[in-house]
């Protein structure tokens, strides 16, 4: 296998608050390879926009990436080193603010966004902006720029793009801005495109239209995606390899097929039991029971231990390790949960929680207050 | 599409609100305690004098019919004569209206050009030194009497200083001829700025202070917005952002806050003129209140709500030239 | 978005508190105020001045029925009738200099004068202690900020709710008519309505919140306007609770958290706009004292002893920018995008 | 006596005059009379470099140090409003029309009325009815006009044809007569025994004014035999005058230019002297003094005016028609001391109707009248109250004018009411509503109210319209009432309306004497203070002089202003 365009290793970014620290995202580790579509799946807060935001390194006050490293095509994104006093600071290879601006914002990793009514700035013309970016990625002229904002507007769908060129925000239609912004990823050229969230906003027809388009595109293009959803449906649908999140980790990982029907770890599956699947009929779907604790003040041993409907007393006590558990015949699959350790699961007594038959009391634990 | 139509329609829609002006005025005024005629002719006015006097103004007519008759004037764009100054209301304002608007015109640059920065380095630096500064600045600004204010200034500036004069006002297409030691027009002009620094100061701190505000938080909201995220994900540069992306969007709530500090502002008029003698239309209406100059106080009411409505009407014009998705014909 | 209706605009850009959703409540607005530092010190601002205004109250209170005994008189402040402002003689000192600067400071103009302990801040051309006017000034300031708030708040609740609860030409009309007192710059609203009907306090105070009602009127009805089409209105109504019920145990309810917002930062805009008018001469009547009336009295002390003038001012800075910092405060804790 | 009629009427009952007063505190207007024209007689030789250069229109003196010529800033209270002196009546237009236009006799230094555009004394005759005046040879307007009888004649009948405000002042006229080109002969209704001073009357040029009044009002076309002309004129920002090159008498004006500027707040018109942008400023109010004082390049010039301010009491309803209780009123509190805290060293303490000049040019009695008031004594107060039966509960009115001198004396009033155990209130009325009420007579409205008054310097100007008690006067400038319960009351008005018809000087002063005792001991006023016109003026004006009568003097046999070396 060739060198994967993104790599990242335990990458770590907290949000310094009055009420304490939040580990938002802590230690992941993850790759992209060229023209690969990776789905980050989890629910809402477990950290995915923070993770996509932290590869940009567009991680806004009072958040902070402090640990880990983000290699992009061999240039240090993230990296961070020990110093002499022990502790970590930024290594020199570490991509300067500007130079991350310069190189690597729109120029080769590009950023598509949940809500494309808020993406796309009322107050100018969306041709402009389209031509703004074009231009500053690409070193074209504003002409240039213009003609292939033009043709960019047209590949993604949009009728009479000329005319649509010189539309504000406003008077396109939801699925449209959709497109414009997609547009706007891929006119810049850059081999990598994270989406997040794109078609969490638009209704289930236009998601789908938009996910056809960016299936066909990204063959075109032969550009890789880093896909974030909180939706195992759109995961199967393009995504190559999925990664779960919860509470800041990942907690599996594994091709998509491999996923879906080897499913490992017990929130995974919790995941995939709440969706209706096409493959399997069920009679009634379970939504995952509880909240997801906040991450400021996780839940300590595995972080899914209260929710967890399998969870024992060692669950409380050990974090798992995140380890290749795949069989021979699969491709690598990694999973965090004691399940899969030796640390005496097997042994240990069911715990009560609002996931198992057992627990029926308050929301104690679930606020995430541990103990 | 149709500016003009929609300017046109807007004030046809402000004629209730006119008329309310002066329905209100025309109320209040006719409820002060006292005889005009006789403050005018003093305290012993032949009877014959008080009733040609009353029998000129009309004030012998009862309430009703003077409130038409006063409105059919209105129509007819006559004002009234003053019975304070003895000449037309309409040449009363015409005089005293520019040196009020110049005043509030450069009020309102000075607010504006000191806030719009102000707020802008105090969103970008939030919670640093200078938001701080700019936000006790701004705090205090909107907290302070704007008369004290210009009596601080002239003890400071005029009394113990002595750079800046406390009086006199300059137009600056006043004629040379009528300003002392202004050579030439541009003389006028250097005098002019020259004494309209402390007024403007004392009538500006307010608004600065209140579009500081306004202007942070704004800015600080647009800068969270997705398209500036968005705009940052492309690598665009701050500069750039805040200049371009984020300026546009965060003046809106400004525009309209200026279109309504404007009756405030007029009001805080009132008080710098008196502080700075400035005669203007603040002072024109008090001294019209004092010496119960009805149509006076009509009068300068009405173009105070001219003033106003034609202020919201730029209000809203300007938020459309900045906000495309304001349209003049209702349709999205 | 449609323009044609200005005033629809303004509403829900008033510079007023943003629209917060219903769930935020008073008592979690409250508790995120407790939080806020800026908030708290803006809390005890006002604290203070209320602590003073009673006591300058209950003083009074006392001075006029046991005469020798009083808060300010026990604090061993000399010439306790000196202070009493309803109740004074003239007392000129031998050499005729009634004005004294502050203790800790001196006077460029008259750098020989010590002030002295007994008056920190000097007496006044009557021979009376600054300090303790200003401190019945507080008492005054205080209260005819909140009063005038209060009628405002109410008569433009009322205003605002059967606007958007009746609609139509109801609305347009109040509408109308708001807009109308809004165009009327309101310190001349207030003067020709204190000419007119009596030039003290309370019209003023009345004048005052009949010229702001249009502020509240405003934030009510576009509450009133938004709430009616949520969810649960439509189901109450097709419950068959009345328009009326649904404004009174709704509407208005929820609609309290950002009404206390703009009703506290509208006390401290009172503050000074009964300073302005007291200053023009529209205010409390002589003996009494207000700070507008002591600025406007100093102004003719003003080069001889600028502290006159500065006193009064800096107590109504103070008082406003508390009552700023709480209105500040509560509207941070409503719209946590700002500052959370 | 029905056909009564009034004489010059004192300034201070009109409408902007009490403006003046009442809106800045301003005291000096005293006696500002339309009437005074304030240029004497030229006897004296020139006092400087006369403005033989002087048609100085476009005169841009003020940058430099010119020593002769030049030009003078005024800062006046108020803005003037309208020129035509025939027409105008308030303060600040007269203070401007007083340098352009004169009358057949003005004021000496003092009160002394002296001939300016007149030839010696007037003749006397028919029992005090018949005033003949002699026109001086070679007075010009400043046309180039010569002064006729005809002028004279148009100049005191035109505005009692015209009904203007100023008919008042002179309708004891009956017929005037021109009786060659320079003579003039004024037939009075009356025997009018101040009538000289009527004589210091404006003179305008009658073709001049007839062909166009409202120019001549507005100062475009206004022309007077003055020292100085009208230049321009901007209502509330400035009036300009030039000097007059040719005009007819002495001395010349040494000054080019003469602007007039309304300042209306004490303290910045003492701020814009301290930094020169002024060079004299008007009414100094008492604080004022010290800075003035203090300010290097600056001194103060002031003189009593002729003017009369009180507390008067209504005599016509309630308790304060008890002499008791005027009384005890008295004693409630001292007005030495309250003159002395708040309107020294601004004003003076005056114990009679009567400005102290006026006073002590006709003898009155002044040591008797100042052992009239009661110095303070609050157990007198409720000892006499408590005798007159005024009911515990009662709460005494006290209403006063927006002023702050007059405010303080009304606050120290009711303040010794209440110390005594009464209640009492001090309004502070707009002047609209206040000559509202003041002369009402009604107890619901006042029982006390503090005014002030000014005049001519005659007795007359101060006794008839206080105390008169005709339908020109009883309700009218007179609130007091006094009479309407009294008998002495009675007496006092008659003795006063009597004292103006009597040509007879010691006749007079025995009246004025008589009335005047009887007044003060059954205190319907309580006089208080007179005011002084000051002003501040910088070191480098020279020879500018303060006037009791018309406020100030810039050109006159006496005194001739120049402007220094800045």
């Amino acid at each position: 296998m060739s060198e994967p365009i993104l790599k990242v290793e335990n990458l770590k970014t907290q949000f310094f608050t009055e009420e304490g620290t939040v580990r938002a995202v802590d230690g992941i580790s993850f790759e992209v390879n060229e023209g690969e579509l990776v789905g980050l799946v989890g629910e809402s807060g477990a950290g995915k926009s923070v993770a996509t935001s932290s590869i940009m390194r567009l991680v806004e006050d009072p958040g902070e990436i402090v640990g880990g490293t983000v290699t992009y095509k061999g240039k240090k994104i993230v990296d961070f080193e020990e110093g002499p006093d022990g502790e970590l600071r930024r290594s020199p290879e570490m991509l300067s603010n500007e130079e991350m601006r310069k190189q690597i914002r729109g120029r080769e990793i590009a950023i598509i966004f949940q809500d494309p009514m808020e993406a796309l700035n009322p107050v100018f013309k969306v041709g402009a902006q389209l031509r703004e970016f074009i231009e500053i990625n690409r070193d074209v002229s504003s002409k240039r720029a213009k003609e292939i904002a033009v043709d960019m507007l047209r590949e993604v769908g949009i009728p009479e793009p000329e005319k649509r060129y010189e539309s504000y925000p406003h008077q396109f239609s939801g699925g449209m801005r959709q497109r414009v912004i997609i547009a706007m990823a891929l006119a810049c050229e850059p081999d990598l495109i994270i989406a997040d969230e794109p078609t969490t906003a638009l209704d289930v027809t236009v998601e789908g239209q938009i996910l056809d388009l960016v299936e066909d595109l990204q063959q075109k293009y032969n550009t890789s995606f880093v896909w974030v959803t909180h939706d195992l449906g759109v995961v199967a649908e393009i995504c190559d390899r999925v990664n779960v999140m919860y509470l800041g980790e990942i907690i599996e990982q594994a091709d998509v097929d491999d996923l879906f029907h080897a499913t490992r770890h017990p929130y995974t599956e919790a995941l995939l039991n709440s969706i209706p699947r096409p493959d399997q009929s069920v009679d009634e779907l379970n939504p995952i029971k509880g909240v997801m604790p906040e991450a400021i003040n996780p839940p300590s041993g595995c972080r899914f231990h209260t929710r967890c409907p399998e969870a024992r007393t060692v669950c409380k006590e050990v974090h798992p390790t995140y380890q290749d558990v795949s069989d021979p015949d699969e491709s690598s699959h990694f999973v965090s949960c004691v399940k899969y350790e030796d640390v005496g699961y097997d042994d240990a007594e069911s715990l009560d929680t609002e996931a198992t038959d057992a627990f029926s009391g308050g929301l104690v634990e679930a606020r995430g207050d541990g103990q | 599409m149709g500016r003009l139509r929609y300017t046109i329609s807007r004030l046809l829609q402000s004629i209730p609100v006119i008329v309310g002006v002066i329905t209100i005025t025309f109320l209040l005024t006719d409820a002060i305690p006292g005889d005009p005629v006789q403050i005018m002719l003093g305290p012993s006015p032949s009877a014959q004098q008080a009733e040609a006097i009353r029998a000129k103004f009309g004030l012998d007519q009862p309430l009703h019919v003077r409130y038409f008759n006063y409105l059919f004037d209105v129509v007819r764009l006559d004002l009234g004569t003053s019975l304070y100054y003895g000449v037309p209301v309409t040449q009363k304002i015409a005089e005293r209206l520019p040196v009020t608007l110049y005043l509030l015109l450069s009020s309102f640059t000075f607010a504006l050009l000191t806030a719009v920065p102000l707020g802008i380095i105090s969103a970008k630096r939030r919670n640093k030194p200078t938001d701080h500064i700019s936000r006790v600045v701004a705090l205090f600004g909107v907290s302070t009497p704007s008369f004290w204010i210009g009596l601080m200034l002239i003890i400071v500036f005029s009394f113990w200083l002595d750079i800046f004069p406390a009086t006199n006002l300059i137009l600056p297409w006043e004629s040379p001829a009528n300003v002392d030691g202004a050579a030439n027009q541009l003389g006028v002009i250097a005098k002019s700025i020259h004494h309209l620094i402390l007024p403007t100061i004392t009538l500006g701190t307010l608004q600065m202070a209140a579009f500081t505000r306004i202007e942070r938080s704004s800015m600080l909201e647009v800068l969270g917005e997705e398209y500036v995220k968005l705009a940052r994900a492309y690598g665009v540069s701050e500069t750039k952002i805040v200049r371009k992306h984020a300026f546009r969007n965060a003046q809106l709530p400004l525009i309209t806050l200026v279109g309504l500090q404007l009756t405030g502002a007029l009001g805080g008029a009132v008080l710098t003129e008196t502080v700075f003698s400035i005669n203007g239309m603040g002072r024109l209406i008090i001294t019209a209140i004092q010496n119960q100059d009805f149509q006076l106080v009509m009068g300068t009411t009405l173009v105070f709500g001219l003033v106003f409505v034609i202020g919201v009407i730029l209000t809203d014009l300007s938020y459309a030239y900045v906000d495309p998705r304001v349209s003049f014909d209702g349709s999205e | 978005m449609n323009m044609s209706n200005a005033t629809n605009r303004t509403d829900a850009d008033e510079s007023g508190p943003e629209q917060p959703e219903a769930r935020v409540g008073l008592r979690y607005t409250l508790s995120q105020v407790k939080r806020d530092p800026t908030a708290l010190a803006g809390l005890a601002v006002i604290a203070f001045m209320t602590l003073v205004a009673f006591i300058a109250f209950v003083d009074g209170v006392l001075f006029d029925f046991l005469s020798d005994f009083t808060f300010f008189a026990n604090l061993g402040i000399e010439q306790y009738l000196l202070a009493n402002t309803f109740w004074v003689n003239p007392v000129v000192d031998g050499t005729g200099q009634i004005l004294r600067p502050p203790v800790y400071m001196t006077n460029q103009l008259y750098p020989d004068q010590p002030g002295t302990w007994a008056h920190p801040l000097g007496t006044d051309h009557r021979g009376r202690d600054v300090l303790i006017r200003l401190f019945y000034g507080t008492r005054i300031a205080i209260t005819v900020g909140i009063v005038a708030t209060g009628i405002a708040m109410v008569l433009g609740m009322l205003v605002g709710a059967v606007a958007g609860y009746y609609g139509g030409w109801i609305d347009d009309a109040l509408m109308r008519g708001s807009e109308t007192l809004y165009a009327i710059p309101f310190l001349i609203l207030v003067i020709a309505f204190m000419t007119a009907f009596g030039r003290n306090l309370t019209f003023a105070m009345i004048g005052v919140g009949i010229a702001t009602i249009p502020t509240f009127a405003r934030l009510i009805r576009s509450r009133v306007l938004s709430v009616r089409e949520e969810d649960y209105i439509e189901a109450a109504r097709a419950a068959g609770v009345r328009d009326r019920d649904i404004i009174l145990r709704h509407v208005i309810p929820n609609s309290f958290a950002p009404i206390l917002v703009q009703a506290t930062l509208q006390v401290g805009v009172n503050i000074l706009i009964i300073a302005g008018l007291s200053f023009l001469g529209y205010g409390a009547q002589p003996p009494t004292p207000s700070w507008g009336q002591m600025l406007s009295n100093s102004r003719q002390y003003m080069l001889p002893n600028p502290w006159f003038s500065i006193w009064p001012g800096i107590a109504i800075l103070i008082t406003v920018v508390g009552f700023n910092l709480i209105g500040d405060g509560l509207r941070d804790a409503l719209d946590p995008r700002i500052n959370n | 006596m029905p056909d009564e009629n009034k004489t010059f009427h004192s300034q201070l009952n009109r409408r902007r005059v009490l403006q003046g007063i009442g809106g800045a505190g301003i005291a000096g207007l005293a006696g500002c009379a339309g009437g005074s024209g304030d240029e004497t007689e030229g006897t004296g030789t020139s006092s400087g470099g006369d403005s033989s250069g002087g048609d100085s229109t476009e005169s841009e003196s003020t940058e430099g140090g010119q020593s002769s010529g030049g030009k003078l800033r005024i800062a006046l209270v108020k803005s003037p409003l309208e020129f035509d002196p025939l027409v105008l009546n308030d303060v600040p237009s007269s203070q401007v029309v007083d340098r352009v236009v004169e009358g057949l006799y003005t004021y000496d230094e003092n009160t002394g009325i002296v001939p300016l555009l007149a030839e010696g004394s007037p003749t006397v005759e028919n029992d005090g009815k018949r005033f003949t005046v002699t026109i001086k040879e070679g007075a010009t307007f400043s046309n180039g006009d010569p002064v006729t009888a005809e002028d004279v004649k148009y100049s005191y009948e035109a505005p009692v044809a015209e009904n203007t405000e100023n008919a008042s002042e002179l309708n004891m006229i009956d017929t005037v007569e021109a009786v060659d080109e320079r003579t003039v002969q004024f037939n009075l209704k009356y025997p009018y025994a101040p009538f000289k001073t009527t004589l210091t009357w404006y003179v305008v040029p009658k073709s001049v004014r007839e062909e166009d009044k409202e120019a001549f009002n507005t100062g475009n076309s206004l022309v007077g035999s003055g020292p100085f002309t009208f230049e321009e004129w901007q209502e509330g920002n400035f009036a300009r005058l030039a000097a007059n090159p040719d005009y007819w008498g002495d001395p010349k004006p040494n000054l080019d230019e003469i602007e007039f500027v309304p300042v209306e707040e004490a303290t910045t018109r003492v701020t814009t002297l301290k930094n020169g942008e002024n060079d004299i400023i008007e009414e100094i109010p008492p604080k004022q003094y010290p800075t003035v004082r203090s300010i290097q390049d600056a001194s103060i010039e002031e003189v009593p005016g002729i003017g009369y301010f009180y507390a008067a009491f209504n005599c016509n309803e309630g308790p304060t028609t008890d002499p008791k209780v005027r009384e005890a009123i008295d004693y409630a509190f001292d007005m030495d001391q309250a003159v002395s805290s708040y309107v020294e060293p601004t004003g003076v303490r005056q114990y009679s109707p009567y400005p102290l000049s006026i006073a002590e040019s006709w003898g009155f009695p002044l040591d008797e009248w100042k052992q009239i008031p009661h110095g303070k004594d609050v157990d007198q107060t409720k000892a006499l109250l408590e005798e007159a039966g005024v009911p515990d509960d009662y709460t005494f009115k006290v209403i006063v004018p927006p002023d702050d001198k007059r405010e303080q004396i009304g606050i120290t009033i009711s303040n010794g009411i209440k110390e005594a155990g009464w209640d009492a209130t001090v309004q502070r009325l707009d002047w609209g509503a206040f000559l509202d009420k003041y002369v009402s007579g009604d107890e619901s409205e006042y029982n006390i109210y503090t005014l002030g008054w000014s005049g001519t310097p005659d007795p007359d100007a101060f006794t008839y319209y206080l105390f008169g008690r005709d339908e020109n006067t009883l309700g009218v400038t007179n609130g007091t009432f006094y009479g309407n319960n009294s008998e002495a009351g009675k007496q006092v008005s008659e003795k006063f309306i009597e004292a103006r018809r009597t040509p007879e000087r010691e006749e007079r002063k025995a009246l004025y004497e008589e009335a005047t005792t009887t007044l003060l001991e059954d205190r319907v006023h309580l006089p208080a203070y007179n005011l002084k016109n000051s002003f501040g003026v910088k070191d480098y004006v020279e020879d500018f002089r303060s006037h009791p009568v018309s406020s100030f003097s810039i050109t006159s046999d006496y005194n001739n202003v120049s402007v220094g070396n800045k």
